[in-house]
């Protein structure tokens, strides 16, 4: 893993892999969406709004699965103290907030027709909204905190306390009695909505995970460009 | 005028450079916003007849205690001493300071409490009334505000003292901003404008009140 | 112009801390207060800034200007360095700047060579360098009447150097300065006023 | 041992001289109980259900403003740096500093909010669920408190940002210790069960994230 | 016992504040640490207490107790004085005794004099005594490595007559002092470390 340690070397395969990246997006992007849209059924009972559930739920799985590797880079940070672990959780956050924001939009959307209100307090949508406040405050650290060091240190403490929220929204509705849906695709004996739904939710999913892909990569190239530009301005102040 | 303009320019920038404002003020916000349906009972129609009131308190607090260390830093680090020893007034010291707190903190929040009450379902007629109420009223709450940082300046556990001292005073404007906002649906009612009356009140003597107490605190 | 001072007293925390001072200090001098810990100095200072109480005596500023009080007309330059961490150097002398109604930044930076730290957050300085910041307010806005407690504590060789060349500078300018230290600042004093601590 | 008993002591005594440990928070904990009604509506059968919630809610605020400054003074005069120094274990510093918070602040808290239910005609068949529950869950809350006062440490504004860290921490307590106090009325439920794990698991976590933040700063 | 200090380097604030120091101190001895302000002396200092980060080389203590960390063996009386105000000066050693495990609470008074402070709180305290009762924490506790930031800031004569004699006993019963100093402090440095800070 060291070897990816150096900043140069990362920028050479970032700027390799993101190509690529970008075209698999595109691509997962047009299968999911005419899945989602066109070929699928509307739901006997939901009707048309069913097809939110297509930039739904793959919003709501990125929520989490993002804030888990902002929490596993700030593990790695701390343990290895691999250069480049912070600048990959700083630059996550805002995507991951994006995502938790879509989850949470898109749901009150469904939730409107669907329960009668824009937003209910149950288990699941109070730790969903909790997560977004999570994401707020890892922000509001990196801004708050003048010296770099220290702020990057604060930060992986905040996203690894913070990660225990995330099992907490996974099973929330298992616990806690809840309007909104139990998990019908990562669950024991095999996911239980219907296969026409079910490739093209899973293929949307596959398309936001690279999309996350590729604009983290975009991301953590700015921020290391950055940070050499701030070195240089430290030096050349240092010089006169 | 300069100087004082200069005064809150600078405030200003602090509440952006360091803890960011507005945004803070907001998160916590939102956290209380969270722990009080979680409290009080995820029951739609409760939620619902509750909301003003939820938002009011959830106002009350965040300017509350956004506010607690307004003068703190100044006091530390010796510029209130040399701001007291200038040919500014000091009440007017004290009216920049507030002044630039409401436009850094309390302004958004009171502006953004009432959209958020949609996640309380709040019922949409009330929006705008609530938002002038809180408009209005939020300038009361910070100069209030303001007046307790000022009496508890330095005191370990200010953030405490300061609520005790202020939250009294604050009961009038949460009554009158709650009639204000929700008893009727036209704009103007007569709780709006004892709500209007008791902003320019604190207006004029807030100042007055907290520059007195940091005089004592200076001597 | 002249400070004249009355058989001054001051209690502070409930003990008196000097009785029955009688001081005159006339434009163009500097008087020196030395003494003991807790003799008194800093307490004497904060009176002549306005900043404390007097228990007994009185202290008149003569022919100064005389629609601003003598507290206006100082500057009192204490152990707190009176700036913003979160703001850069040129930032808080800005600020400063405007509030007491002067505009010599560039001269202020110059006084303390303070140019080269110009754009760094005070956050970043260290202890003498917070202190000649706090120091630049001298040349940042004119005023007749410094009040300087211990000036040079932290100060390097060089600062020192030209903390006195401010000195001497804003004396043969008709200025007056009232400075407590307890080591000699390099500036001969014209009086000397000496507190004699009981602790 | 001696070591840190002696700094819990300090703790105490700074506690009450300064600001008045129990006193203050006790003070904040009514005025936001009088607040809170005042916002939701005196209505006594609304009041009489929510009671519980109410002061579970209160007693988070409570806590967690209290705590919000737990580090600041002993890192600004020095303190924490030589206690750095020194053969105590940061985190050990850590525990104490937070036992000696719950000790003057959380605990009386805890204990004294079920019978200031009765303002809100709480059932009474509750009280002592709820003070059990309470107790138990104070803890939790005094530790998660420090955690985030350790992290915004000597933040301007940290007083908000903290909240913004630690409610979400706080949520678990606050679910988990409503159930416990209100679900049923022996005494032992799983919610308390889990309330307990809470507390005993943030008793081994909390200090071990606050001291590396409180290093964080230090360095 | 001896402190080595090979290639050392800092950097704050992402500045380097100075590179590739090399000094090694043993018992007995008194480095004395000078240079301009920004220099790197405080945080020299702070690296020693293990309190900052070093960018490169390493810094290391030879024979000295073996089961304790550097840190642990010195005492490290920095610009803040790590007094409570609401506390009375006893008290406060009362603590700092119990603390780091030593119980010398008179001799500690007596060593600034501070025995007629003693039972003020540290609120009323001048800014010199508090200092001293900052440095007071010397003779409070037995350490063998003294760590000083400028320690005779805001002493007066007398006290810092007491300062030179506690220094000069120290290192004649083996012990090792770093002070970081603008103003000479009256005990003959063995050897003297001059940073050069480019500010
Ligand atoms: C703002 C409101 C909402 C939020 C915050 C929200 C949040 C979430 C989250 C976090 C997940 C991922 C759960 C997991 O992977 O275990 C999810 C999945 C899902 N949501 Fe929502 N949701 C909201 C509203 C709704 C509504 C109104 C519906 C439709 C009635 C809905 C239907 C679903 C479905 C079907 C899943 C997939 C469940 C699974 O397969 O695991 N959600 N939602
Ligand atoms: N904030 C305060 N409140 C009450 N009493 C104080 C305060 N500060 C100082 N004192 C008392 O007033 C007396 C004079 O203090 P002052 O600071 O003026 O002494 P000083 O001459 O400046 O001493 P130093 O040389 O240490 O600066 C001291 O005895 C002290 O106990
Ligand atoms: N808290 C800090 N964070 C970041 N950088 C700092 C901090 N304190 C000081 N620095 C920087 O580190 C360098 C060394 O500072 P240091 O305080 O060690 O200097 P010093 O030699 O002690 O100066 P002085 O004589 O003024 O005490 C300075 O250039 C300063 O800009
Ligand atoms: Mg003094
Ligand atoms: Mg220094």
């Amino acid at each position: 893993m060291q070897q990816f340690a150096n900043p140069a070397r990362f920028l050479k395969i970032a700027n390799a892999v993101l190509p690529f990246v970008w075209t698999v997006t595109v691509i997962l992007f047009v299968i999911g969406l005419y899945g989602a849209l066109v070929s699928s059924p509307a739901d006997y009972q939901q009707g048309e709004t069913v097809r939110i559930m297509f930039v739904h739920v793959p919003a709501a799985w990125m929520a989490m699965f993002v804030y888990s590797v902002m929490a596993l880079a700030s593990a790695v940070a701390i343990i290895f103290r691999h250069p480049l672990a912070d600048v990959a959780a700083k630059t996550a956050a805002p995507i991951g907030a994006v995502f938790c924001f879509l989850a949470l939009a898109t749901g009150s959307l469904w939730g409107k027709p669907m329960w009668g209100a824009w937003w209910v307090w149950d288990a699941r949508l109070t730790s969903m909204f909790v997560l977004m406040l999570l994401y707020l405050g890892y922000i509001a650290i990196w801004q708050a905190i003048e010296e770099p060091g220290r702020a990057a240190m604060i930060a992986r403490i905040v996203a690894l306390v913070g990660f225990i929220n995330i099992p907490v929204i996974k099973f929330s509705v298992d616990w806690w009695n809840s309007l909104h849906q139990p998990a019908s695709v990562f669950k024991m004996g095999g996911p239980s909505i219907d296969a026409s739904m079910l490739w093209p939710l899973l293929v949307m999913g596959l398309a936001y995970t690279f999309l996350f892909l590729a604009l983290h990569l975009v991301c953590m190239r700015s921020e290391l460009a950055q940070r050499k530009l701030r070195t240089i301005l430290i030096a050349r102040g240092r010089a006169n | 005028m300069r100087p004082l303009l200069s005064l809150m320019r600078r405030d200003l920038t602090l509440a952006t450079r360091q803890g960011g404002g507005a945004g803070t003020a907001l998160g916590f916000f939102l956290a209380v916003l969270v722990l009080l349906p979680i409290g009080l009972g995820p029951d739609q129609f409760t939620l619902q007849r509750l909301a003003p009131g939820i938002l009011w308190i959830t106002l009350l607090l965040s300017v509350l205690l956004s506010a607690d260390r307004i003068f703190q830093q100044d006091y530390e680090d010796g510029s209130l001493e040399i701001m007291a020893m200038s040919s500014q007034p000091l009440e007017l010291v004290v009216l920049a300071k507030a002044l630039s707190h409401w436009l850094s903190t309390s302004l958004p929040l009171a502006i953004a409490a009432p959209f958020l009450g949609v996640l309380l379902n709040l019922a949409t007629e009330i929006i705008w009334p609530l938002l002038l109420a809180m408009v209005l009223g939020s300038v009361a709450l910070s100069l209030i505000a303001c007046v307790g940082a000022s009496l508890t300046l330095n005191l370990r556990r200010g953030g405490l003292l300061i609520s005790v001292l202020v939250l009294p005073l604050y009961v009038p404007v949460l009554v009158f901003g709650l009639s204000a906002s929700t008893g009727s649906v036209e704009l103007v009612t007569p709780s709006l404008l004892i709500l209007s009356a008791i902003a320019l009140a604190s207006l004029v003597l807030a100042p007055l009140a907290a520059a007195a107490a940091l005089r004592a605190y200076l001597k | 112009m002249q400070i004249v001072a009355a058989n001054l007293s001051c209690e502070r925390g409930g003990r008196l801390a000097f009785s029955n001072l009688d001081f005159a200090v006339a434009a163009g001098e500097f008087l020196q207060l030395t003494g003991p810990n807790g003799a008194g100095k800093s307490s004497l200072l904060r009176i002549i800034a306005n900043l404390g109480d007097i228990s007994s005596g009185h202290i008149e500023l003569h022919n100064g200007d005389s629609d601003l009080t003598l507290a206006q007309q100082s500057h009192y330059i204490a152990h707190a360095d009176a700036a913003k961490t979160a703001l850069t150097v040129t930032e808080n002398l800005q600020f400063w700047g405007d509030f007491l109604g002067g505009d010599n930044i560039a001269g202020a930076l110059g006084s303390l060579n303070l140019q080269t730290l110009a754009d760094y957050p005070v956050a970043l300085l260290s202890a003498g360098q917070k202190r000649r910041l706090a120091l630049a307010r001298l040349s940042l806005v004119p005023r007749k009447i410094w009040l300087l407690d211990e000036p040079s504590v932290g100060l390097d060789e060089a600062s020192q150097g030209l903390l006195v060349g401010l000195m001497q500078q804003h004396l043969n300018a008709g200025g007056l300065i009232i400075a407590a230290t307890h080591v000699p600042l390099g500036v001969e004093p014209d009086r000397n006023l000496i507190l004699q601590g009981k602790s």
